[in-house]
C-alpha cells in the first residue's frame, strides 16, 4: 500500500480531532497543568478552561451549563444515565424501556440490571430501524422510571422521533434519556423543546478526542453517581478532570455545530451520489435504514452472497476505511443486532457494509469507492457457493 | 490481526472454483452463521489430483478454504483425510482464536467431500476421530 | 505577580505531563487517529500502540500484559475494583475491609455499597497513618470478600505494609485490591511478590495525562462490569479507547519508574531539607505520616493557631502551589478525615500544609518555600485571636 | 475563586489587632470548624468610633472581617446593628456560596460586641430580628 491516500469513510467508528481542537488542548498538558480543585493561581486557569468547555457544550444542547457534566466518553455516559437513574428512583418502579436498537452500551447496561431485579422492554422498531411513538406509549407501565431511546442509530443512521418521544416520557412524568452519540453535529438538538432529561455524547464521535465524552442532566434529575469519590462536576462525576480533553470536547462541539445545515449539506451531497452509484452498480444490494430520516453521512448496504468482513480487507487493501455492522463489536463478526431488528436475514445481515462519510471525505473519495466497490463485490460473489443458488436452510453446526 | 499468509491466501486464493463432475463435494456450514465452504475433489487412484473451493465467509474462511485446498492436493484419501484443522492453521501462520473455527470448516469440508466419494463408490464413510462437534455447540455462530 | 517562577509543590495533586509523553501522544490525535475495534490497516496502528502500553504498564507493576485494563482514571479504577468484586461475588458474602484513611474513590464507593447491603468495616490507624496487619486479620469474617488498602496515602504520604496485608488476604482466600496511585514511581511495586489481586492508579500523578487510568486485575479475579457495552478491553471496560491518553499513560509509567531508587533519593533529598528547616524555623508545627515509611516526595504538616486555606492563599500571592487536606475536597475545606484517622485534633488539622515534591522542583525552591513560609505563619498568628490562648472548647454555633 | 475585593481584604486587612479597654467585645466561630472572629469595638456617644479584629479562619473569614469593621465605624449603633452579611458580602464583590457564612459569622461578630457592650450598661440586648441559626444547623462546619 505504502503511500497511497486513505479513503477514510467510518466517521461514525471515531474520527479524527480536528487540528484547532488539538491547538487547543495542548496548553493544557505541560502549561496549565494545575488541578482545577486547588486553590492557587495556576489552578484556576484549569478551572475556567473546563467552565468554558461548559458553556460551549451547554449552548451546543440548549441547556444550562451546570447541566453537563463531563465523562469519559459516550459509554460513561450511557452507563451513568441508566443506572444513575436506576438505582435513584428505585422507590418509584423498576421498570425501564429502550430499544432494540440500542447501542451496546445501552444494551448491556439494560441488561446488567436485568440481574439487579429490574424489568426492561426493549421496544421493535419497523423495517427502518424507527420506533414508533404509539407503541412507546402502550409499553409505559406505572412501575416504569426511565425511557432510554437513541437519537441517532450508529449503524443504519436512522434518527428518531426524539420530540414525540420525549412529550411521551414528558406526560407520564417519566424520565426520558437519549443517547445522542452519533448525532451531534449532524442534527439541530435543543433539549428542552425536545423534552430530554438527560443526554449523552461523546467527542471522538464529532472530531474531539477519545476519552471524553458528556452527560447532559436537567436540573432536578434524581440520579446516583457512576463514580463515586472526590467532589468533580459538583460532586457527580469523581476524578480529576481531564482538563484538555474536556477543552477539547468544547472546541469540537462549537466548531462542529456552528453551522449544522450547512455542513450537513455538503456531507449528505457526497453520500447521496455514493449510494446512487453503488445501487446502481451493484445488483442484489438493499440500502439499511431509513431512506430519509438519517443520518447525512451514513450509508448502510447489505449484499446478497458475500460476507462483510471479507469486503473491508479488500477495501483496506485499496485504502478504504469502512465497516460492518458496529464498531465496538466488529472484532466479533455477530450478526448486527439492529439489521436484525429491522427484519433482515441473518445471512444478508452478514454481508453488510457501512460507509459513514465525513469532514476527512471529498468527491474524489466518492469516485473512487464507487469504482473499487463493485469490483469487490463482484470478486467475492464469483468465489461464493451462494451466488448462483439461493440460501440453504438449517441449523449452526459447523 | 491476520497473518500475513492468511492475507496472501486471502487476497491471492489458490483453488478457487469448480471442479466440473468432481468425485467428491462437502459442503459445510451455513449462511446464518456466516460462512459456507464448499470442497470439490477430484481423486484418481486414491490420490487427490485436484481440490477446488468456493467460500462465503470472512478473510479467514477464504484464506482457510485456499490452504487446505492446498494442503491435500497430491495426498493420497488417507493422509488428507488426516489433514487437520490445526495443520491448516498451522500452515496459515496462525489464526486468531475467534477464527480457528474457520479452520475446522475447512478441515469438515475436506472430510465431508472424502466421505462423499467413499459413500457414491459403495464404501463405508470415516469417522470423525475427533468430532468437533461439542467445540462446534459452543462455537455455534461465534465469530 | 506577573512573570514570577511558580514554585509548584504539590505534585501529589497532579503533575505536569512530562514533553517526552506529549511528544508520544500527539500522533495519535490527528494521525493514527482509527477505532483500535476497526480492521482496516489505519486502526491497527491504534491497536498496537495500546498493546504496547498495556506491556509498558504491566512490567512497571511485575504483572502480565492481559491483566492491564485502562480506564478514565484513579476514580474509575476504585470504583470498578469495589463494586466490581462486590457485585460479582455477592453469593459469598457481603463484607468488605478497608481502612479509615483512604481517597474519597474508595471510602464513597464503600458507602454507596453500604446503602446496597453490603457491610463495611474501616480500619483504624495509627498515629502515623499505619494500619496494622494483626487489625485487619481480626476483622475478617467468614463473609469478608474484599479487603482493599490503599499502598500510600495521598494527604500523609503513609506508605502501608502492603505486602503483609496482602499476605493475609491471600491466607483467607479473600480478594485484595490497592489504590496505588500515590504509590507509582515513588516505590518499587510487583503485584506478584505483594500478593495483590487488583491496584489502581492514574496517569496525572506520575507525569502523564489526566483522565487516563489502569486497573490491574489478576487473572482470574471474578468482577462484574462498570462500564457496560462494547466489547473492548477484552469485554471488560467497554468504550472507545483513548488512545492517545493510553499512549500517554505508558511512556510516563515506563519512565518513572525506570529508576526508582534514584529518582526517590532525589526528591527525598530536597524533601528532607524542607522538612527539617520548616520544623526548625516555625514553632508550634507538627510533622504528619510516618516519619521513616513516607513517599519521597510528602510533606504535611499541622501549624498551630492559623487555618490552612489562608496559608495557601499567602503562598499562591508567592507563586507557590500547595495544598490543605486533599486536593479533591480542598474546594470544601472540611477537616481532613486522615489527619482526624490519626487522631490530630480537628482545630489543629485546619491548619495543615501539604508539599508534595517532584520533578517540577530544585534545590532553589526549597530555598524559596524556606524563606517564605515562616513570614506566612507569622502573619497569620499574628492576626489569630488563638495565637495567645488556647482553642476554646464548644459546639459548631457559627 | 474570590473576588479581587476580597483578595485586597485578605492581603492588605483593615483593622487587625485588639482594642484596649474595649467597649464591646464579641466572640464568634470555633477552632473545631476552622473560624474563629474576634471583634473588639470602641463605642462614644453611641457612635462605632473604632473597630478591629482578630480572626483564626480562611481568606474570606479574614475578609469579611475586615469588610465588617470597616463598614461599621463610625456609624451609630443603631445602624451598625443593621449592618447584615449580605452587605458585608457584597461590599465584598461576592462571596463563593460555600463561604457565605464566614460574612454570616461577622455580622454575628458586630452583634455580640454591640450587646457585650449593652449588657455592660445595664441595657437590655438586642435579639437578632433574622436568625441565622437555622442556617447554621445546615452549615455547621461546612466550609
Ligand atoms: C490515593 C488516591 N486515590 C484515587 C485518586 C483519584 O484519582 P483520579 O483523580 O485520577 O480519579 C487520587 C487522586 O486524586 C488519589 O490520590
Ligand atoms: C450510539 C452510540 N452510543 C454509544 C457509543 C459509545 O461511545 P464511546 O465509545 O465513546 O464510549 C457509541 C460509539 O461507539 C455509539 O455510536
Amino acid at each position: 500500500m505504502g503511500a497511497q491516500r486513505i479513503i477514510y469513510m467510518d466517521h461514525s467508528a471515531t474520527t479524527f480531532v480536528k487540528p484547532e481542537v488539538v491547538t487547543a488542548m495542548i496548553p493544557y498538558f505541560t502549561e496549565h497543568f494545575g488541578n482545577p480543585s486547588s486553590i492557587y493561581s495556576i489552578a484556576r486557569e484549569s478551572k475556567n478552561a473546563i467552565d468554558a468547555a461548559r458553556v460551549q457544550t451547554a449552548k451546543a444542547l440548549g441547556a444550562d451549563p451546570d447541566e453537563i457534566y463531563f465523562t469519559s466518553g459516550g459509554s460513561e455516559s450511557d452507563n451513568w444515565a441508566i443506572k444513575g437513574v436506576a438505582y435513584a428512583n428505585r422507590k418509584r418502579g423498576n421498570h425501564i424501556i429502550t430499544s432494540a436498537i440500542e447501542h451496546h452500551a445501552v444494551l448491556h447496561t439494560c441488561q446488567f440490571l436485568e440481574k439487579e431485579g429490574f424489568e426492561v422492554t426493549y421496544l421493535p422498531v419497523d423495517q427502518y430501524g424507527l420506533v414508533d411513538p404509539a407503541v412507546l406509549e402502550k409499553a409505559i407501565t406505572d412501575k416504569t422510571i426511565l425511557i432510554t431511546i437513541m437519537y441517532a442509530n450508529n449503524e443504519i443512521g436512522t434518527i428518531e422521533p426524539i420530540a414525540e418521544l420525549g412529550a411521551i416520557a414528558r406526560k407520564h412524568k417519566i424520565y426520558f434519556h437519549t443517547d445522542a452519540v452519533q448525532a451531534i453535529g449532524s442534527v439541530p438538538i435543543d433539549v428542552k423543546a425536545q423534552n430530554i432529561d438527560l443526554l449523552s455524547l461523546s467527542a471522538h464521535k464529532f472530531y474531539g478526542p477519545k476519552g471524553t465524552g458528556a452527560l447532559y442532566i436537567k436540573k432536578g434529575v434524581r440520579i446516583e453517581n457512576l463514580i463515586h469519590g472526590g467532589g468533580q462536576e459538583r460532586r457527580k462525576r469523581a476524578g480529576t478532570e481531564n482538563i484538555s480533553g474536556i477543552v477539547g470536547l468544547g472546541k469540537a462541539i462549537e466548531m462542529v455545530t456552528a453551522d449544522i445545515p450547512g455542513h450537513s449539506a455538503k456531507i449528505r451531497a457526497m453520500r447521496d451520489r455514493l449510494v446512487k452509484g453503488v445501487l446502481a452498480a451493484i445488483p442484489n444490494a438493499r440500502l439499511n435504514g431509513n431512506p430519509e430520516k438519517r443520518l447525512a453521512g451514513n450509508f448502510n448496504v447489505s449484499f446478497e452472497f458475500i460476507e462483510g468482513e471479507s469486503m473491508l480487507l479488500w477495501l483496506d487493501d485499496e485504502g478504504i476505511c469502512a465497516s460492518t455492522g458496529s464498531a465496538c463489536t466488529s472484532g466479533s463478526l455477530e450478526p448486527s443486532h439492529v439489521l436484525l431488528a429491522t427484519g433482515l436475514p441473518v445471512e444478508i445481515s452478514h454481508g453488510s457494509l457501512r460507509l459513514t462519510l465525513g469532514d476527512a471525505n471529498t468527491d474524489k473519495d466518492v469516485d473512487v469507492v464507487l469504482e473499487v466497490l463493485p469490483k469487490v463485490v463482484a470478486k467475492l460473489r464469483d468465489m461464493s457457493p451462494l451466488y448462483q443458488k439461493s440460501g440453504k436452510e438449517g441449523g449452526c453446526n459447523v | 490481526m491476520y497473518s500475513d499468509k492468511v492475507m496472501d491466501h486471502f487476497k491471492n486464493p489458490r483453488n478457487v472454483g469448480e471442479i466440473e463432475n468432481a468425485d467428491g463435494i462437502g459442503e459445510v456450514g451455513n449462511p446464518v452463521c456466516g460462512d459456507i465452504m464448499k470442497i470439490f475433489l477430484k481423486i484418481e487412484n486414491n490420490i487427490v489430483t485436484d481440490a477446488k473451493f468456493k467460500t462465503f465467509g470472512c478473510g479467514a474462511a477464504i484464506a482457510s478454504s485456499s490452504m487446505a485446498t492446498e494442503l491435500v492436493r497430491g495426498k493420497t484419501l488417507e493422509e488428507a483425510w488426516e489433514v487437520s484443522n490445526q495443520a491448516v492453521a498451522e500452515a496459515l501462520e496462525g489464526l486468531p482464536p475467534i477464527k480457528m473455527h474457520c479452520s475446522v470448516l475447512a478441515e469438515e469440508g475436506i472430510h465431508k467431500a472424502i466421505n462423499d466419494y467413499r459413500v457414491k463408490k459403495g464404501l463405508e464413510p470415516w469417522v470423525e476421530k475427533n468430532p468437533h462437534s461439542h467445540e462446534h455447540d459452543e462455537m455455534t455462530c461465534e465469530h
